[in-house]
């Protein structure tokens, strides 16, 4: 069987870097698709504007002209169009990456999510399974315009058969990303827009993966523990040193995977510091936030000495006001409030 | 400002002759620029050759062996419909969607498929995936809510049916390009029918299929209703054909009753999308004259007169006219023939009945390949409880 | 201006019923839509089989024939469309009260329902309010086909701007519905398919509305707080009474509006019994009870004498096998064992 | 198997050639049996009158009283598009879609509604609110980013500008019906771009207005380019207006950068809206030779040959030529009519920079009618870090 995507003529190498130069994570997460094009002839990459001009935030930038137009497509303009087509890719074996130009227009897509995406293995007894990977831009704090800064992870998170990642780093993005595409099930895979620049790492040049399910303590410390991911890590990671000028010392886990949900370091961090600090920038009632405080609440109750404490979005719409936006999306400021709330409790 | 169709069924009064009237009306200003798509028909309903011009005039009648085999596959799918409703009443099936009436449009396009090829059934398309070669006893089961049901075998390429409407077009074409990147002639065909055809992934669907070019058979059985809604409600349009040409896509109008019209047209699609030519999409005219469900009352939304007409167009009874006028078929052939496919059925029935029933721990398996911590947890509770 | 929907020639008379006798959530429901049709002019109603059927549960039945195709009419099968077209009412100024099939099946609006729903009031500034109610039957128990039992409420809950009732039982399904249209700002309202028929109460015949927002202690306790809504009342109902039995008094908080969250009386509860015990039939994590477990954790930490439990649907998707798909939604059993977990603790 | 379109475009190596050829050969397949239909045209690009015969002979050209008034909208909405990318660069506007090159599409359509209509537009259509008659202060407000910008006034029937592609046109079917229950004469007009007439919510648009025979007009502004993603790549389909006749409804094409002939076609379209016999899809044929906003950079999909022969299709240009041939317009008048037109503008501008800035608590204002007790301890919690 001759694979058109096999056709090895139309890959040109990827470009070599020098490893010790940081790099920001929207390069990281450009390397590890290049990576898995290279590796697995199945793996496909679509969605809008992701070929000639790769990509609106140019995660997908060269990848076209390395691995060719039959493996990195642009689409039609249609999101439930995408998604049927992953999960048709999916059914048949391949392994596509799609991607959704920005978390707040993957609504159009939720019924083929819902409805499919994570449900095929269940319903086929694993006859049919979905290697698919999704990607999305999400959340605040770039001055996007209207409806370009929601995070709507929670609504995923609660579909059942789909897992989801956020990675908050570079070196994490890459491995978390390879991770994804190596999965044989669903990976939902949210990309903090205000992260993919605003921060530059080392990241190792070679293939690796990160484990999903598995969180990361991202700072170690006894006296309490906030829980965080993605854009949010860095904005706790300044309320933390703050505070440690104070004399306080917290621990940040960086959950990286939101479902599954790392329950066990979540809850081994919590019954240390009996304390409790989740933040996300998703709006309150319902986020994911209240899913961390809810284990720990089922969980850890023994070992809790102040209440369980959530910094979030709020019950509003993502402002599109950009002279105030930043107040709706959680500062370290805000996250401070929070840890002395904890700790004065 | 001239009166809507619903003000018109307004006035009418009575239910049944208010959807009369509101479809009458709300075809009009279609009607007036937009001549009906004439339908490619072999067969008349009176079971002798249509001597007329016809709009596909590439499409060819099949060979009589191909006919008498197109009558078998009618009458195998005919009995399980007819069993169904059986099986139904003593308790021993699901609530099933019937499809009797529309044998020609499930059995005439399925057989165009090998099973190198993928079927996305919806949950009226019982006889297309029969047709395609879904095993019975699998398939009774699936409407037993049977788990065994929806293990789909491995050598087939057939999805269980489609219940969410629509939302089988984007993966059908996902899928027939998935062959295509391969470089395989395999196609991908997925059914939907008139209400479906409202959706937007009916939409999305077909224009994908058009721009990335991929090997698709799209057919769109428009069976006159979408539950309670007649065609003529959902849509202004005369024709439902005619939307391929927005994408850049073939459209042909067949009447679905009528399964060697059906038949050569789908294979002239499917040979087509084998080519690498695209995409085409194929409304198959016929009428559900079956409830919805077995459980569906439809004396509530349509009276005799609404159905009136179509019994006689019967596609069973249409080929057979036609085979016992031509020779093709004997009336002891077709008792031999009957008497194959009851034993068929009911043998394939027994070992339906043989499946053993699930336990409640399979609710949490197959979520994912390595079940969660979550899903371990929540497995052992529902052990736990099922045993106490 | 000659109001189509106002000709009264077509209005027939609602049925006369005997005040006394029990009447169906079905029937409750069906009677305060029939109320809102003739009371106010402005109130149209539609979606899938809504018209000449009467809807696949009968919750329409004839009101097209009492009020005309104008005011109750089937539009064509498409979800965005039917939620689109109730946005555009809205924003005209007529209250529109729409139905999704099955709840499982309004996955295809979301976009809708996310991107402008509970967002047209925030970004209009009020000038555009969206006076909108849609209805949708949700829930498992009756052995429906695939994709007919989903339960999606925390999903819309975490959509802000937008209110979410479930009712439990006949009087407040027909007075929260009489609330929700007369509501000015966007409402969901799930039914619970399994208690469309399952109990009959009897329900005042006249027009009366039940406040939005506030929840209903349906069972007063001392020991335990159960929390719930919808179809799961009936059965925290039955685990309570066998609790009775063994000397144990749980209170059930039946929340009969999901989204604003009734918080004091939830908290008053909680703080009065020390435990909590939260039941829906949703997919357990980033369900709704994860958000009630999280307020009782920021806000009751000190009261709690036990962990608070949750008790729901699993993280797998509702099963479609007959045979054993009852033991995925909360049973009376389940639920005792929740409440011997906390009672024992 | 003959090579795919994305064959043909990977064996043509560098990134724009690879388009082309993408474009070419996509089109093939359709182009076989599917003419491009014809489009009205009443000015040629050279400014003179077209003197053949035109696909829609009932449509009259406008008099030059009205030819005169359409010549100062798109000059007004060209200064506006002129001055925002200026304003852009000096820090003084956010992020604009820019719409030049496109003004005739844009005033054209809008210049045919009144204010008791609706005008539901998307973010490149700021030519066609500040036509219908949106406040030049609140528009500079709006791409400002400034809760003053979302305000609608009351007295006019304008959305504020969409952004999720397409989510527009089943919302104007519902403002159009509400117009027709209530028994006005009022339409709905909804704007699309070619990439936007991929997504669903156009196709359950159409069809809904065509089943429930909705006063509305939509306007499909075929630009050439979704972002990067040409119409060619967008759809097999040669003409977009051809989808319009699967809904039973018209639809008809236009040279959108002619505003006499986008205008007439336009208002034939909202009369007969209003005359209750339902809606149109009108496609303007024209193109986006600016970035797709002002911070966007076009070399990295698209060469020079790729945009060439527009810029000399300049519809404002056009027009002038035409009427200064015919004497409408002079030199001098034109002159004042430029003056008046920055007037208005620079003291525009100048309202805009006197708003005052929000507070960070307007967050969580109108969510509901009445602020839950969520809303309100949020607020205060808003409150009391701002003032911190
Ligand atoms: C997304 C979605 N909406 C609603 C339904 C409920 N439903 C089931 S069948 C049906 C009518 C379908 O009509 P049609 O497409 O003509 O197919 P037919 O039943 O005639 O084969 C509806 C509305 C569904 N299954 N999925
Ligand atoms: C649902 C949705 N998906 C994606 C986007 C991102 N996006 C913004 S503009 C655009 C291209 C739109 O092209 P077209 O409809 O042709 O309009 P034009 O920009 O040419 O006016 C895309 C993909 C969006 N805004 N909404
Ligand atoms: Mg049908
Ligand atoms: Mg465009």
């Amino acid at each position: 069987m001759t694979a058109v995507g096999d056709k090895k003529q139309t890959l040109a190498a990827a470009p070599q870097r020098d490893a010790s130069k940081p790099i920001t994570m929207v390069a990281a997460i450009n390397e590890a698709l290049d990576m898995a094009l290279t590796r697995d002839p199945d793996v496909y990459i679509f969605g809008e504007d992701v070929g000639v001009m790769g990509g609106v935030f140019r995660a997908t930038d060269g990848l076209q002209a390395r691995h060719g137009v039959e493996r990195v497509f642009d689409t039609p303009l249609a999101e439930a169009g995408i998604m049927g087509l992953g999960i048709g890719m999916g059914l048949a074996g391949l392994k596509p990456v799609a991607e959704m130009q920005f978390a707040g227009f993957l609504y159009p897509a939720l019924d083929q999510i819902m409805s499919h995406l994570g449900r095929y293995r269940h319903r086929t007894r694993s006859r049919f399974t979905l290697p698919v990977v999704v990607r999305a831009p999400y959340g605040g704090g770039v001055h996007t315009p209207e409806q370009h800064a929601d995070s709507p992870e929670a609504v995923i998170a609660h579909v059942p058969g789909v897992k989801v990642v956020i990675p908050s780093n570079p070196q994490d993005a890459k491995g978390l990303l390879l991770a994804a595409i190596a999965d044989p099930d669903p990976v939902f895979f949210f990309e903090s827009i205000k992260m993919y620049r605003s921060l530059k790492a080392e990241v190792d040049p070679g293939y690796y993966t990160v484990p999903i399910g598995q969180a990361r303590i991202h700072r170690a410390g006894d006296d309490l523990t906030i829980i965080c991911y993605g854009g949010m890590v860095e904005v706790c990671d300044r309320a933390a040193e703050a505070a440690a000028g104070a004399g306080i010392s917290a621990e940040i886990i960086d959950l990286r995977t939101i479902s599954p949900l790392d329950t066990a370091t979540v809850l081994e961090s919590v019954r240390k510091t009996g304390r409790a600090v989740i933040v996300t920038e998703a709006p309150r009632t319902a986020g994911f936030h209240s899913e961390v405080a809810a284990v720990i609440a089922e969980e850890a109750i023994d070992s809790l000495l102040a209440p369980v404490v959530r910094v979030t979005g709020f019950d509003a719409p993502y402002p599109p006001f950009t002279a105030i936006e930043d107040s709706y999306r959680p500062t370290p400021t805000r996250v401070a409030k929070a840890i002395r709330r904890v700790m004065e409790y | 400002m001239s009166k809507t169709s619903t003000e018109v069924a307004a006035s009418a009064g009575t239910l049944p002759a208010a959807q009369a009237a509101m479809a009458a009306s709300v075809l009009q200003p279609a009607a007036e620029g937009q001549p009906e798509v004439p339908m490619l028909q072999f067969i008349t309903p009176q079971g002798t050759l249509n001597a007329g011009e016809q709009p596909l005039p590439d499409v060819p009648l099949p060979d009589p062996e191909t006919q008498l085999w197109l009558y078998r596959q009618m009458r195998r799918i005919r009995h399980f419909d007819e069993r169904a409703w059986v099986l139904y009443r003593q308790g021993k099936m699901g609530v099933f969607p019937p499809y009797g009436g529309m044998e020609a449009s499930q059995a005439g396009t399925a057989a165009a498929l090998t099973t190198q090829d993928w079927l996305f059934p919806t949950y009226r398309d019982t006889g297309a995936a029969l047709t395609y070669g879904l095993p019975i006893a699998q398939t009774v089961a699936y409407w037993r809510s049977s788990p065994h049901g929806w293990y789909m075998p491995e050598d087939l390429k057939i999805t269980p049916f489609y219940i969410p409407i629509a939302t089988q077009y984007p993966q059908a074409v996902g899928a027939a390009l998935a062959e295509r990147k391969r470089g395989t002639r395999n196609v991908a065909m997925a059914f939907i029918g008139d209400g479906g055809s409202s959706e937007g992934d009916f939409h999305e669907g077909l224009n994908f299929a058009g721009a990335l070019n991929a090997p698709c058979v799209f057919i769109l059985q428009n069976n006159g209703w979408a539950i309670s809604v007649p065609t003529a409600a959902q849509t202004r349009a005369r024709d439902l054909s005619r939307r391929a040409e927005g994408y850049g896509v073939p459209g042909l109008r067949v009447d679905g009753n009528d399964i060697l019209a059906v038949y050569a047209v789908t294979k002239a699609a499917v040979e087509r999308a084998r080519g690498g030519e695209g995409p085409t999409l194929i409304e198959t005219v016929t009428f559900r004259i079956k409830p919805h469900t077995v459980a569906d009352d439809p004396t509530r939304y349509r009276t005799d007169e609404m159905t009136a007409g179509w019994d006689t167009k019967d596609p069973v009874l249409r080929l057979r006219e036609y085979l016992l006028a031509q020779g093709t078929l004997t009336e002891e052939g077709e008792a031999a023939m009957l008497d194959e496919i009851s034993a068929e059925f009911e043998e394939a029935v027994a070992a339906a009945d043989a499946l053993p029933d699930p336990t409640p721990a399979e609710i949490v398996d197959h979520v994912f390949a390595q079940p969660t911590p979550q899903l371990r947890a929540q497995r052992a509770e529902i052990m736990e409880e099922d045993s106490a």
